[in-house]
């Protein structure tokens, strides 16, 4: 799975320290990789009163970068996302490796016009002339009391939009290998970032590797079923997958990892073996990946589907705040209990 | 400038109440598990105050994440903001909203906001509404030294001076966009510098002082109503605490900025302000003081007496029309 | 299908000319209703030289409203999308009815925010608290040698984002019929016009008439296939029909009409007895419409479908501009008739 | 100012390329059905003519929907322009482009761009690069009077202001966006009154006239590149024809004021200018406007004579990298 030597090395690292080691380890590497975004290092402009470094990243994902590669290749930015996203493309295109963060994929409306008719178009407008390796850093994910505007997980957009890649780490693995090949690859990648995810400690080998975009991995191996998972989801289903055999049924568990280009390859593979389908989204269901999985295997699996392909997805509501809404709003094991009991009665 | 002795007992009223509510709502909250996003406005409650004391309960204003003070200033009942806080249906938005979303429509307040800068065209769109049916109501917009920097506010700018709209662009100068100094991110010394290029009066003020406040927002007001069109009334002013509960304010400033400008609490100003003038007294003001203490216990007394939604209000007034039938397909929340 | 009383006069009227009668009407009956966009008026302020309705309007839909209704109703807008929609959203909640047109759905991005988190979400985040009958006109559609920031049908988005609708009408008689009922809905609509249908010709009734939102129609019947059509391919899909008829393949095709609510029923109804589906979307096809529609139809007949739910769609790629290039990306009713027929071979 | 016989010259071929690009180009585009969205600078031409003339070939710019002009200045092939337009492989862009988003990445010309305002930060962003790899590069984004409402732009001026990038803000303003006249839609009397909001200079010249817009350029080019930042300059120009080939501009103007323009007309000044000076004659400018009508012959011929893209090139050039079985999995466009 890793493109790099067999690592020699693995320590222990959260989620959120895998992020910050994959970052620090390809600005070594390639010195035109810089980094932009709003408090990705915090209190900008006061080096002279020993301030330096005050925030470290919203979520600390970025802590420690200025400090190692100073604030040309670590910027602060006004609170000006259309503005800074756009210069990063526009840096990107012109010689640079330009990685910006979006606090929360809740504020792509007020960039979304450089994300989709510069970052994603220009190569194909401008007939190849021009590479955009541009990754641009985000989150997603409800449970956190914080409400509609912050806790969305807006990723079918960018699976929809041409031109564009995107990955949903769901570990501190993926989440180091996953960055590392997004910001070496010459495309545009948005990287969701899963706020449930900063504080999982996981093995995290110490070297550089990538993970090559566009390819799912099994998590866990089964016979009745095939439960997809995207980021933190992936989780919920290994858990309905302890639940699930204790009755019996078997399920396998695919963790989708990119978001585009989606490995419809490997579910299908599985769903031939197991003939069921259940994809575990944290967003909402209209036009969602999980329908486009699910099309996609009803499509090209459709003689070997023993069941319908099936979803269990936020409902279509923006994100409540009270915590009984928000509880019953996110994903969890026993809806995908639910669903596969439903789903094996059939026979 | 002349103040009776009623608007003063309102002004420090105002103040007070905004001040008590965030000292006591804001820890209380984040020990029901729902502290992720909450901005205290302490140390700012001169603006919203002083501006909100010429709007009658008909006029608009539309807020930022950090708009509890907006909230009170406005006539939102604290209690009910409680509530809301702590996610109880009794919150005006039902435990919807919580902090960043608080709305009251019956108080013209169109909603606290989550995302910066977002809640600007929405007032903005209030004036328009005035305009059209003559309603003679005005319209403000709150926002930040860092909301000053995100292009809507500058296209609205540009709609509402061309427009005449009586709105005023109210930027609340705290000096921070969570840790990023305005020195830093902001291209020129004052936010109202960029009046000028709207054709409209750019008006720096002490936002510390809530007289001063007053008197500006006084004219900005004025010219609003009678169809002179849109201001922008830049308020430089101080947050006590963090960004959020979570973060160290000293890890991007300084210990002796912090004292400054608590040495320059607009409550404190306000009382030094008055004591000469024998209009109202200082027993008057620390009876409001009181007054305010109670006031959220009584709030949070009444927020944790109140109900929890039931989980499947979850699926109530995404629409005003929608088959909720197509809303739950596929969707078992029962489980 | 109407909710007016039976029209008692019905001409031949262009699509433009529908739009145009139901913005007129609707601002007949009801002074609430304004409309604000760029050029929708055009040379605006220069009434003292004589000059008002220079323009009508991009596509001349909006023509002769500022003469009826005057500048205070009719407002021309600066280039600044961000701004008029985020104030007609505002204007909605405070009492009007306000339309406000964004000239093609390729810019959406430069105002996005206001869409994604005002006006869908506003009235849920404030409990109920308040209704935004705001409706936003826009474009779709490619084939006039516009390229790719100017002939997306980006409907997708709409159709996930709960909170809004959005209908895609896709004749005269439609055109009015949903647009009357958009701006009386109180909640949130985007109407999509499509660049390739302003000249069509059909009757329409004089009488202003509301065509509900959320119900499709099946403009003709059929038991061997159903074929859904998205706006302007509803028209390819009957073309295909007709050529499948020769072949004596019975295609019902369905015009969609509302991209949220999706009328699921009228679809899954169809397929039962047909047991077979074919979208036809002029959308790229990750997390598209037509994902969705086959991914329920998958889901919710399962067990009366004799072939996989099949996707006709453009490219995933963004529109090109030479001819050649974009003459393939629209779907035609050869690649429908294709796809029919390896479906039907399944036997 | 004093301009070598060299750069005189230089001025007037550009100026005359652009035009007889515009003049001839355009109806033939059309006559080949690829009208749609094409638009003509002709009467700006010395805009990027009086800029570019101060950019080196590794210079970036950004450019717009009515952008020939800047292609031309900045040294883009009008032959290999007119075959992007009429579709052809041979086009910078494969034919993929058309018009509005001519690229020639050789050329530092970083793309028309159909979406107003939307190119600002992309030139942002070159300026970025020159800045932190110390290369010394000038970027320009060119905008019309209609994009200077766009928030985009301000977000830019004040991040370039605050960054100091090597960026020139240019308006092309003349005097319409579509239909709405800069009068109505700009709430200032002139866009250059906006720099003042982020602290960088604001310069309105004349920009039909291409000696004014050259010196303008010239300080904040030496501005720029000498790392005291970014500038904002205006230029007041008009466009003679439509704003597509489809309107008829005297709906939203008058004759009077297209005749004053025409009478202002950039290529007459230019040799009205230098008729007495003795350092280029008349008749050289004759020769050069023979040798730009040939030049589009040529052009137009070598379009025509050009291939058309194949079919399935559709799917190239999406990605650098993508598997190509998944874009093209189930969609058989061969059928
Ligand atoms: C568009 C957008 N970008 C980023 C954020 C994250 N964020 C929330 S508040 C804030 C700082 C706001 O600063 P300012 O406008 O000065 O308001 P203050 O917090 O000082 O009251 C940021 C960056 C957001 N909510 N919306
Ligand atoms: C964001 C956006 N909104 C609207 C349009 C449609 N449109 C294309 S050009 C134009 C007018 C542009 O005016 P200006 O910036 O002055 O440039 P000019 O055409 O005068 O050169 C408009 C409204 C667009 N392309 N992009
Ligand atoms: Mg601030
Ligand atoms: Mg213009």
């Amino acid at each position: 799975m890793t493109t790099a030597m067999t690592p020699t090395t693995t320590r222990e690292l959260r989620y959120r320290e895998a992020i910050n080691e994959a970052l620090r380890q390809e600005m070594e590497r390639d010195e035109t990789v810089i980094i932009m975004g709003e408090e990705i290092a915090g209190g900008a402009g006061r080096e002279h009163l020993g301030i330096v470094d005050a925030w470290g990243g919203p979520f600390r994902t970025t802590v420690g970068l200025i400090q190692q590669f100073g604030n040309q290749r670590v910027l602060d930015t006004p609170l000006s996302e259309a503005a800074f996203v756009g210069t990063a493309i526009g840096a990107a295109s012109t010689g640079m490796r330009a990685v910006a963060e979006l606090m929360f994929v809740d504020f792509v409306g007020v960039c979304m016009d450089q994300l989709l008719n510069n970052a994603a178009k220009m190569r194909y407008m401008f007939g190849g002339q021009v590479t955009v390796p541009f990754t641009m850093l985000t989150r997603i994910g409800a449970g956190f009391g914080s409400a509609a505007q912050h806790s969305e997980s807006f990723y079918s957009i960018f699976s929809h939009i041409p031109g564009l890649k995107g990955v949903v780490p769901s570990d501190p693995y993926t989440a180091k290998g996953l960055l590392i090949a997004a910001i070496r690859d010459d495309d545009p990648v948005v990287y969701f970032e899963h706020k449930g995810l900063y504080g999982d400690m996981g093995p995290v080998p110490e070297e550089p590797y990538a993970i090559p975009l566009g390819k799912a991995r099994t998590v866990r191996s089964g016979s009745d079923i095939t439960l997809v998972g995207i980021s933190r989801m992936t989780w919920v289903c290994t858990e309905a997958a302890d639940e699930l055999a204790k009755e019996g049924v078997n399920a396998e568990v695919i963790d989708l990892l990119s978001v585009s280009p989606i490995d419809y390859d490997l579910i299908i593979d599985s769903v031939r073996r197991t003939h069921r389908l259940v994809v575990v989204d944290e967003d909402t269901p209209v036009c969602s990946l999980a329908s486009d999985i699910c099309a996609r295997v009803a499509e090209e699996a459709f003689d070997y589907l023993d069941a319908p392909p099936s979803r269990v997805t936020a409902p279509h509501t923006p994100v409540p705040y009270s915590r009984p809404l928000e509880n019953v709003y996110v994903p969890n094991a026993a809806r995908v209990v639910g669903t596969v009991q439903r789903l094996v009665k059939r026979g | 400038m002349e103040l009776d002795r009623e608007m003063l007992l309102h002004l420090y009223r105002t103040m007070t109440t905004i001040r008590h509510f965030e000292e006591r709502g804001i820890p209380e909250t984040g020990q029901r598990g729902m502290s992720g996003s909450v901005h205290s406005s302490a140390g700012q409650e001169a603006v919203p105050t002083g501006i909100c004391a010429h709007l009658t309960v008909d006029d608009y204003i539309g807020s930022t994440h950090r708009g509890h003070g907006h909230c009170i200033a406005k006539g939102v009942d604290p209690k009910l903001m409680m509530a809301e806080l702590f996610g109880r249906s009794t919150g005006p938005n039902k435990g919807k909203g919580g902090s960043m979303h608080i709305a009251d429509m019956s108080k013209g307040m169109l909603g606290t906001n989550g995302v910066v800068a977002a809640s600007i065209p929405l007032a903005v769109g209030a004036g328009l509404t005035s305009k059209l049916r003559n309603l003679g109501r005005v319209a403000v917009a709150f926002f930040g030294d860092g909301g000053a920097n995100q292009g809507v506010l500058h296209e609205c700018m540009n709609l509402a001076s061309v427009w005449k709209l009586p709105v005023i662009f109210c930027c609340e100068n705290n000096g921070y966009a969570e840790s990023t100094p305005v020195e830093y991110a902001l291209s020129t010394a004052r936010v109202a510098d960029r009046a000028a290029g709207y054709d409209m009066p750019g008006i720096h003020v002490d936002g510390m002082d809530v007289f001063d406040v007053f008197e500006a927002a006084g004219e900005a007001v004025r010219r609003a109503r009678s169809g002179e069109g849109p201001s922008l009334l830049e308020c430089r002013t101080y947050r006590y605490y963090g960004h959020t509960v979570f973060d160290n304010p000293l890890s991007y400033r300084t210990q002796e900025e912090q004292d400054y400008w608590r040495n320059r609490d607009p409550l404190k100003l306000f009382r030094e302000r008055v004591a000469d003038g024998g209009l109202v007294s200082l027993t008057e003001l620390d009876q409001m003081d009181e007054e305010a203490t109670e006031m959220m216990e009584d709030a949070i007394r009444f927020a944790d007496e109140s109900p929890l939604p039931e989980p499947l209000e979850i699926y109530d007034d995404v629409y005003v029309d929608y088959p909720k039938d197509m809303m739950k397909r596929g969707i078992n929340l029962e489980v």
